[in-house]
């Protein structure tokens, strides 16, 4: 059914959703927002190295800059006026948001009535859309904790001096490209696909597609081990184990090729340590697990590559 | 909201152009409407229906009423007492029907006639048989026997009432506010005794004697529809008549037996 | 200000501009903030408003109204002569009042001129004695006493008017002073009464005169009407609400609706939208109450709106809100159509709800259309199961017994070779306690086994036995029937099952072979069709039964429209059926679970007998089902009258019938399939079936259906149509001219399945929903709905449900029976509720006599225990049966219901509770005749004054032909004499149309003298004449009444001369 | 006293006059003198800032001169989180995004709206609907407040976020700052848990299912959770895993609630406070905001020293 444009307004107009709605805006417009300076410093970085004499002199800035100019300005007013514009700004959109639109109450909760879909709240949709890929324990403990650690771990792996304090692509597309596939396009477009495309039952229903509440989805999930006739347990599982290994060792070995391509990225690349060099790969590698195992099922309905008594994944 | 509004636009310019032209109409028909109903009957222009209700056939052979529950009533009677349904006069004229206007007076209102119509119980038969009386009229109702009756009309639309009568009591009194052909009246007591009342809302109605005839008199010109109604045989087909001013016609019913 | 470099962008660049524009923005937003609190979000602001100019409109006309209407009064020559009265008596009492004014005046001004001085007088006299009474020594009080006594002396020096209005000086001392002010006082005092006392006459008239205007007008008084106008112009603007701690309730809807509000609207009067000009307004929430009586009985202040009408009381914010329709609210405001449902809230435990005529057709017919037999209902129809848990109690002792018995010997046993005697007492002692033990249980399975045998009486099945149908019916009929149930029978209450192919047929082959085979009936000889006819219009049975196609039909709805039986039925099987519908081909075990037939009693050596009296299983252990489940009663025909009504109902067929052979009936290979099939679509919920009588209900439990969260609701494939309001054939629902309005609600869902049953199978390629499509109008789809939108989990606290211990239980017990058997078909047992006869053209005007009594204040008319003799046998004779036993004059048969004990218990109680009488009945012992009144009263009752006996029956054949009225001789064991005198005095106030006439006596002095000429004997008798008849036919013996009719002119002969 | 009298009379109109002649006097005076006062006053008025009152608030003078610039941000408790003086380019828009400052808003508002709503909330099963319905319905400005905090909590969520991507595209995460990265993805992490407990407490369907789904994860931990890997083979139960001490029972229920109230309403609040506290300061002492910084050439980066280089000691300075 598609072109129902009511179920579609019904999803977006969710008091709750409406957040993700901003997201959809914000996030793309920040983020060309911030390529926009970033390429303004790489024309400026092309220049200088162009041109050593002007490297010498210049203010290394895109924006203009005459001697006589103060290099350093009063916090108070030319910081505090734009701090205070924004709050201002800020608390009216927050006011005109608050009068026309009202915070959801639904019905007492009652433990007897499963609501469908039930969802977790929308900042953690990510996460819900992960339960279809993986395991509880993966999804809703593993992976969560690994974001965190991997986040935190970013400044301690990341050996290239250059881009400190300045937006830039030129320098740092290794980096930047490795954050917007874990931010853009795993975080925030899990979020989406949590929000507006899964519908009753978590099944998947494209947008303006009607969420019918009597859709019946029919797929086997096989595991790995089946698709190649496996049936010994232990068989299974080793098969299992070897393929994640290999998983490993290929994803690793395609990094390290990465890393490898330009020979700037190769500088950086040789002023790691070990440690670094493993933690990023580990980390990437993991990332990248999630769009494998995704592709793996949605496009091939495998459900577990290795399956033991204890935990699958 | 938008279409709340346009909506609002809409009506307002509607309720504007209906009350531009409503004013007229009104206007105009103001004074037609209350005339009809308080005008009195011009006597000048009044005409009158006349005419004979007829039997076409045989009457059904009347009854004989048995009195021997009730000595005191048998003993006034010197001839054997028969039924009165069937009053048939010589030319096959029938009694007992009442003939009256059904439609054709407009909204029409009528004065209550203040005096009474008398139903008197009279050798344990109700005397006449039929009576007519308009709405609100009193009947009273009147026992001449030395025995003890009960009056109890059962009507459709009027209020049901149920009064013992004994000998020498004081007559009763009521009336009836509703239109209604015909109520019948008994008395339990004696359940031969049988009469009607019927209930009109104007006086253009007549009882017929024994000879069938009947005479409405002072009808404004118009156009009516007048019905005869008897109490065994129900009510007749509708037979339709215009009065010019002073204009006398005359119709005739006709019943089967 | 140094160094700013003007060119510096940034230092330069002014954010005045945009912080103005923000700064503006916030406080737009604060002002918008502001204006959503205090009007965005208090639309009844403006509805109150709305109201104080349409409501001081409305009083503005109601007082130009009342005031004409009061001048009106007040022009009338009976006003005229009380005004005249109380102005004459005003004037006679004039001058003696204006003379008491004056002196009363006289005496004011002197109090008046006294009063200063008297006040410093006493005031110095009681600060000085203030002083005495403090004072530390004897000497101290002395002296002060001295200044007492010099304050007491004075003089006080007066000047006072005098009567011709002058003054005089005058001069007291203290105690003259205040002797002087007291008898002014006292002299004022007197004037006062005695000017009452000359006025009393004058205000008494006034007092007439007021209360003749407040009789005769009708609707407020001036005054009235003038407060409430001060009313609406003192009304402020504020929140309206009803609060109630204990029930969690907080209702604004007065808020809005401020026309509910008592204060500004008093309950005599009615505010409607033509009444405040509003007739086209469709937002005008200023009607009052339409039903005040309702609120008489359902305190606003206690019950608030909400828990009857549903919405969320609280919210006040906009009229969605507050009416609760918006999505997550469980309980939202009953559409007009099905307010009712709010009543069955409290009321779910009644079978008859006062005020709520819709919500009584929707129990009603979830009743009889036979809901019940696949939907379980708390309280409705739970014979089965009160049955079964008997049976299981029953087992329980037996089992115990057993036990009981077994140890007994045990522990007799452990006595005898007990060690000491001690021990041995011990052991006796219990075999004995338990010996007792066991004969208690005894008494108890006994009652258990009354009550079983109540039960088996009890239960009764919506539709007929099919056990029968072999004896009964045509082949092959069954199958056309069941094919086409409502096109045979277009208002039959079985509702039209959606078969499947070839389904029917294994289902009436199972049926036609599940059937008993017998023993066979006997063979009837054709009765008198035309008598039959005759028969069937006059006995009775119109009130349930209906007959007639299209226009023609007549008679009640409670049973079967036998237009067509003639075409199903056989005609040997009829004539048993009408001779006694009760009676069965074989008894049913319901221990062994079959039909027992003649071999099953041979084996015991018992002849195969089984009626109400011989209801023992042939081994004597348990009770049998040894009558029909039906509630069709016994009209106790005669055989040949059973014969003609027969032979007139086999008559009833279309000429032009024609069935196909239905040889598959035999099959018995269908038998099986059958089976599945009767079970899967749960016929055995309405009728008894060999096999399946103790299959269980097949439908969801409806007790709390309304409830129910919508999701729960399978709206299937409509479900976004539902939301969408969009109707199952696409087009858009419309409701109060909302295009697309949603019905995804408990009401939608409840309305579209009723209407269709079908209707969530829609677009479905495997059909699950097997609910057949009831026969209902869609007037009883909305009583219904009503009625299951009531039916809820309640959500006020314990003590708002309506459970009366009282009168109140008896009369919802006792709707329950009344309701079961149908007594409204031929009696009116409710004011204002018609009987189905009533409608009967043969019942027509001066035919109404021939219909049964009305039982309005039967429970006042009769003793008890003779009405559960009549109940249980209204012959009132065990041979002489073709007749009634109390109206033999009727031609209409009161039936014997074959009622179980327990049934007479509460339809007795019912009719006792309905008349407000007290339990147990205990007859008033009357005062005996003396030999003069006994002279007395038998003059009275011959007198031709007092035609008695013409009218009431006698037990004289020729007399009683002509008879109209009971017998008599019944009256001492069957009415009660109170309301015997309130029948002589005045029957028709008791039941209206009666042929007894009413005037028979007349009230004179504070007692009812017969207004006839009085006998010579009863001249100069000062008792109560009524209360001399009641106490003669409370002990008039037959020979008493032999002897009247002796003297009663009917008679012949005149006894008494 | 009625001998006095006499005298009394005499001496009294002497008196008067002397008292008459001395408010005359005075009144002369004083005319010219509250005019000239008054005038003071008003021109007073006219440069607030000189006045008493303004001073004892502001402490310093408050013109264009550097020095108040700098002191009014120094001598202001609220202000001092900034330095005096900053980078010229730090004050656009374009750098910054204003993310953090917006979060670190929002979270006083959120402080702000959330104390006016325990006002009207009872965390217990039943009552809790009850409140939320009596703040929509009866306290004023309730349905408001309970919309901004509802909203200032989702839109806090976006900013956190956009402020984290905003830091990484800038690389302001880099030395000296990695563990200002570190601390704020903490912070981020309690934004989000404290959005998430905040979820369950108007007890209605959404929260409910929501926080169900949510700790249902936890069943998952593995090892501490009776559905997770190797969680049953240490013996753990649905009734002493780590969802369980999470919602102090087997299911989200009245214990739940008032966990989540405390957790939403105490602790993470005065974590997250200690933690923004370190952040905050924590800018100030690597230096300030990070940019917009000269931009770096390939060509000026220093090549790595040779020999060990552990990262997590390496000696700062180094390069």
């Amino acid at each position: 059914m598609w072109g129902d444009w009511h179920q579609l307004w019904q999803i977006v107009s969710v008091p709750d959703n409406v957040p993700i709605v901003a997201l959809l805006f914000l996030v793309p417009f920040y983020t060309w927002y911030g390529f926009r300076e970033a390429f303004k410093h790489d024309r400026l970085i092309a220049q200088l190295e162009a041109d050593p004499a002007m490297a010498k002199t210049h203010h290394r800035k895109p924006y203009p800059f005459k001697t006589g100019w103060e290099r350093e300005l009063h916090v108070w007013p030319y910081l505090m006026r734009i701090e205070f514009l924004a709050a201002v700004i800020l608390t009216v959109l927050l006011m005109v948001w608050s009068i026309t639109l009202n915070a959801p109450l639904e019905e007492p909760a009652n433990p007897n009535l499963t609501m469908n879909p039930s969802k977790a709240p929308w900042y953690f949709l990510g996460l819900q859309e992960m339960l279809v890929y993986f395991d509880p324990w993966i999804a809703g403990v593993v992976m969560p904790t690994l974001i965190i650690v991997g986040l935190m771990a970013i400044p301690y792996v990341d050996a290239n001096p250059l881009g400190n304090g300045y937006y830039t692509y030129k320098q740092r597309k290794f980096s930047i490209w490795a954050f917007l596939i874990g931010f853009l396009a795993l975080w925030c477009v899990m979020i989406v696909i949590g929000t507006f495309i899964r519908g009753p039952g978590w099944m998947w229903f494209w947008p303006t597609q009607t969420w019918d509440h009597n859709r019946l989805d029919f797929a086997v999930n096989r595991n790995l081990h089946e698709i190649f006739g496996i049936e010994n347990r232990w068989l299974a599982m080793g098969f299992g184990a070897s393929v994640v290994g290999l998983f490993f060792i290929v994803a690793g070995y395609l990094m390290h090729r990465l890393c490898m391509v330009t020979e700037f990225s190769r500088k950086i690349y040789q002023r790691m340590t070990l440690l670094q060099i493993i933690t990023l790969h580990t980390l990437l590698i993991l990332m990248l697990s999630l769009p494998a195992k995704m592709a793996a099922r949605l496009l091939f309905r495998i459900k577990y590559v290795l399956v033991t008594p204890w935990f699958n994944i | 909201m938008k279409a709340r509004l346009l909506f609002a636009v809409l009506a307002v310019a509607l309720a504007l152009s209906l009350s531009a032209c409503g004013s007229k109409e009104q206007a105009e028909e103001k004074p037609a409407a209350p005339a009809v109903a308080s005008a009195p009957v011009d006597p000048a222009t009044a005409g009158t229906i006349t005419g004979t209700v007829k039997l076409d056939g045989p009457a059904p052979k009347a009854q004989r009423i048995r009195m021997d529950a009730e000595p005191t009533c048998a003993k006034t009677h010197t001839t054997p007492v028969m039924t009165e349904d069937y009053v048939v006069g010589d030319k096959g004229g029938l009694g007992n029907v009442v003939v009256y206007v059904k439609d054709g007076l407009g909204n029409r209102t009528f004065d209550t006639p203040k005096e009474p119509v008398v139903l008197d119980q009279n050798g344990c038969i109700y005397v006449p048989h039929v009576i007519a009386v308009q709405v609100n009229q009193p009947v009273e109702i009147i026992n001449s026997d030395p025995t003890t009756h009960n009056v109890h009309p059962v009507p459709t639309n009027n209020k049901e009432w149920n009064k013992s009568q004994p000998p020498k009591a004081e007559n009763i009194v009521e009336s009836f506010a509703r239109e209604e052909i015909a109520i019948p009246v008994k008395c339990n007591v004696h359940p031969w005794m049988k009469s009607y009342i019927a209930v009109l809302k104007h006086p253009y109605f007549k009882v017929t004697g024994k000879d069938g005839a009947f005479e409405i008199k002072n009808l404004p010109p118009g156009d009516y529809t007048l019905v005869a109604w008897h109490g065994v045989l129900g009510t007749s087909a509708e037979q339709k008549v215009t009065i010019g001013p002073k204009e006398s016609k005359a119709i005739e019913f006709t019943f089967k037996p | 200000m140094p160094e700013i470099q003007n060119d510096d962008p940034i230092v330069a660049k002014s954010y005045s501009g945009p912080l103005l524009i923000a700064s503006l923005l916030l406080v737009l937003s604060l002002f918008w903030a502001l204006w959503q609190e205090f009007v965005g979000l208090r639309p009844w602001r403006g509805y109150q408003r709305e109201f104080a100019s349409v409501y001081s409109k409305f009083l503005g006309k109601e007082l130009t109204k009342q005031k004409a209407a009061a001048d009106a009064i007040m022009s009338s020559a009976e006003y005229q002569k009380l005004a005249k009265a109380a102005k004459d008596a005003a004037d006679a009492a004039a001058p003696q009042v204006k003379k008491i004014d004056e002196e009363t005046a006289y005496v004011n001004r002197r109090i008046a001129a006294l009063s200063p001085t008297f006040i410093t007088a006493r005031g110095e006299v009681t600060a000085l004695i203030y002083q005495v009474e403090i004072a530390g020594s004897e000497s101290s009080k002395k002296s002060r006493q001295a200044d007492v006594d010099k304050a007491k002396k004075g003089p006080f020096n007066v000047e006072l008017p005098t009567a011709e209005g002058k003054t005089e000086k005058k001069s007291f001392n203290y105690d003259e002073l205040i002797a002087e002010f007291d008898s002014l006082k006292n002299h004022k005092a007197e004037l006062t009464l005695k000017r009452a006392d000359v006025r009393k006459a004058a205000d008494e008239a006034a007092k007439a005169q007021a209360a003749y205007i407040q009789e005769k007008l009708d609707g407020l008084s001036v005054e009235q009407v003038q407060s409430l106008q001060t009313a609406v112009r003192q009304m402020s603007v504020a929140l309206r609400q009803i609060n109630v701690d204990k029930a969690g309730l907080v209702d604004r809807c007065q808020s809005c609706h401020v026309g509910m509000d008592p204060k500004l609207v008093p309950p005599t009067l009615q505010l409607t939208k033509a009444s405040l000009g509003l007739e086209k307004s469709k937002d005008a929430p200023f009607t009052s109450h339409p039903q005040p009586e309702l609120l008489k009985l359902h305190d606003p202040e206690k019950f608030g709106c909400s828990p009857c009408h549903g919405g969320n009381g609280r919210a006040t914010n906009s009229v969605v809100k507050g009416h609760g329709r918006h999505e997550f609210w469980l309980w939202p405001l009953y559409y007009k159509e099905n307010t009712e449902a709010g009543c069955q809230t409290c009321h779910a435990a009644d079978m008859f709800t006062y005020h709520a005529p819709v919500l009584n057709k929707g129990r009603e017919l979830f009743r009889q259309k036979g809901c019940i037999g696949c939907h379980r209902y708390e309280g409705f129809d739970n014979e089965g199961e009160q049955l079964l848990s008997a049976r299981q109690k029953v087992r329980q002792l037996e089992q115990q017994k057993k036990d009981a018995e077994l140890e007994i010997p045990r522990l007799n046993k452990a006595g005898d070779q007990a060690p000491d005697n001690k021990a041995a007492q011990d052991y006796y002692a219990k075999a004995d306690n338990l010996r007792v033990e066991t004969s208690v249980m005894d008494a108890q399975i006994e009652q258990l086994m009354v009550r079983a045998r109540s039960l088996l009486r009890e239960e009764k099945k919506v539709g007929p036995s099919l056990k029968e149908t072999r004896m009964k019916l045509r082949k092959e009929w069954i199958y056309y029937w069941l094919e086409n149930t409502h096109t045979f029978r277009p208002d039959t209450k079985m509702p039209q099952f959606r078969f499947k192919p070839r389904e029917p047929r294994a289902i009436s082959a199972f049926i036609w072979q599940m059937a008993v085979p017998g023993p066979a009936l006997p063979k009837q000889a054709p009765g008198n069709s035309a008598k039959g006819k005759e028969l069937f219009e006059s006995r009775g049975c119109l009130a349930c039964h209906s007959i007639g196609e299209g226009n023609k039909k007549m008679g009640g709805t409670f049973a079967a429209n036998l237009s067509r039986v003639g075409e199903k039925v056989n005609y040997d099987y009829l004539v048993r059926w009408i001779m006694n519908p009760r009676q069965r081909t074989r008894p049913y075990d319901p221990i062994a679970r079959k039909d027992l037939g003649p071999e099953d009693y041979k084996q015991y050596g018992k002849d195969f007998v089984f009626d109400l009296d011989h209801s023992r299983s042939p081994d004597g252990k348990h009770e049998l089902q040894v009558q029909q489940q039906t509630v069709m009663p016994n009209l106790r025909l005669t055989i040949a009258e059973a014969r003609d009504i027969a032979s007139y109902l086999a008559a009833q067929k279309h000429a032009d019938a024609v069935y196909q052979p239905a040889e598959f009936m035999d099959d018995p290979k269908l038998v099986e399939q059958g089976r599945a099939l009767v079970k899967n679509y749960g016929c055995a919920g309405c009728h008894e079936i060999a096999t399946l009588e103790e299959e269980g209900r097949i439908g969801t439990e409806l007790t709390t259906e309304g409830s129910k969260p919508i999701e729960r609701l399978d709206f299937s494939l409509l479900t976004e149509h539902a939301k969408r309001g969009v109707l199952p054939d696409g087009k858009p629902n419309v409701r109060d001219g909302e295009k697309n309005a949603e019905w995804y609600d408990h009401k939608g869902f409840f309305e579209r399945k009723l209407t269709n049953t079908a209707i969530f199978d829609q677009g479905r390629v495997v059909t699950q929903l097997k609910m057949p499509q009831p026969n209902v109008t869609p007037e009883d789809v909305t009583a219904l709905t009503t009625f299951l939108l009531g039916s809820v989990d309640p959500q006020v606290p314990k003590d708002y449900l309506y459970k009366p211990a009282d009168q109140r239980r008896d009369i919802q017990e006792g709707w329950w029976l009344v309701t079961k058997y149908n007594c409204m078909g031929c009696h009116q047992i409710a004011v204002g509720q018609p009987s189905d006869l009533q409608g009967l053209p043969i019942y027509q005007g001066e035919n109404k006599f021939k219909l049964p009594p009305p039982l309005l204040s039967e429970g006042a008319r009769v003793d008890p225990n003779w009405l559960a003799r009549f109940l249980e046998n209204p012959a009132m004779s065990k041979t002489d049966v073709n007749r009634n036993g109390v109206r033999n004059y009727l031609a209409v048969r009161m039936p014997t219901f074959s009622f179980s004990d327990g049934e007479i218990r509460k339809i007795v109680k019912f009719f006792q509770a309905i008349a407000s009488q007290a339990q147990p009945y205990l007859p008033p012992r009357l005062e005996p005749l003396t030999p003069q009144e006994r002279t007395m009263a038998r003059d009275l009752f011959t007198h031709p004054a007092a035609p008695c006996l013409k009218c009431h029956a006698t037990g004289q054949p020729a007399h009683d032909a002509n008879a109209s009225a009971p017998n008599f001789l019944l009256a001492p064991e069957r009415l009660q004499p109170a309301w015997t005198a309130r029948w002589l005095t005045d029957p028709s106030r008791i039941s209206p149309g009666t042929a007894m006439p009413s005037g028979l006596f007349k009230q004179e002095g504070g007692r009812w003298v017969f207004s006839g000429p009085l006998p010579p004997s009863l001249q100069g008798y000062s008792k109560d004449h009524a209360d001399l008849l009641v106490r003669y036919m409370f002990q008039i013996t037959p020979e008493e009444q032999r002897m009247l009719l002796g003297r009663t002119p009917a008679g012949g002969k005149s006894g008494a001369k | 006293m009625p001998d006095e009298k006499e005298n009394g009379a005499g001496k009294r109109t002497g008196l008067l006059t002397t008292v008459k002649e001395t408010v005359k006097q005075d009144l002369a005076g004083l005319k010219p003198a509250l005019l000239e006062k008054g005038k003071e006053e008003l021109d007073a008025l006219k440069e607030p800032e000189k006045t008493q009152l303004f001073r004892s608030i502001f402490r310093v003078k408050r013109d264009e001169t550097p020095r108040s610039r700098a002191l009014s941000v120094l001598t202001n408790v609220f202000f001092h989180l900034h330095p005096a003086k900053i980078n010229r380019d730090a004050v656009r828009y374009s750098y910054t995004w204003g993310m953090g400052g917006m979060s670190f808003y929002l979270f006083l508002v959120l402080t702000i709206t959330g104390v006016l709503l325990m006002f009207y909330y009872h965390p217990t099963k039943g009552q809790a609907y009850r409140d939320i319905l009596y703040l929509h319905h009866d306290v004023p400005f309730g349905q408001l407040l309970r919309n901004m905090h509802r909203w200032g909590a989702h839109l806090m969520i976006i900013a956190v976020w956009l402020h984290m991507m905003r830091v990484f595209l800038t690389g302001s995460y880099k030395r000296p700052r990695e563990f200002n990265w570190c601390v704020g993805v903490i912070l981020m992490v309690l934004t989000m848990l404290l959005s998430f407990t905040g979820y369950l407490l108007p007890d209605d369907q959404l929260g409910f299912w929501a926080v169900t789904v949510g700790t249902n994860m936890a069943r998952a931990t593995p090892l501490l959770g009776h559905e997770g890997p190797f969680g049953p083979q240490l013996g753990m139960t649905a009734f002493n895993d780590v969802r369980f001490a999470l919602l102090g029972g087997s299911i989200v229920d009245a214990n739940a609630l008032l966990r989540a109230y405390i957790w939403h309403c105490i602790a993470i609040p005065l974590i997250a406070s200690v933690f923004m506290g370190v952040h905050f300061w924590r800018v100030r002492k690597d230096g300030g905001i990070s940019g917009p910084a000269p931009v770096m050439l390939e060509s000026e980066m220093k090549e790595e020293k040779k020999g060990p280089r552990p990262v997590i000691l390496r000696p700062s300075g180094t390069r």
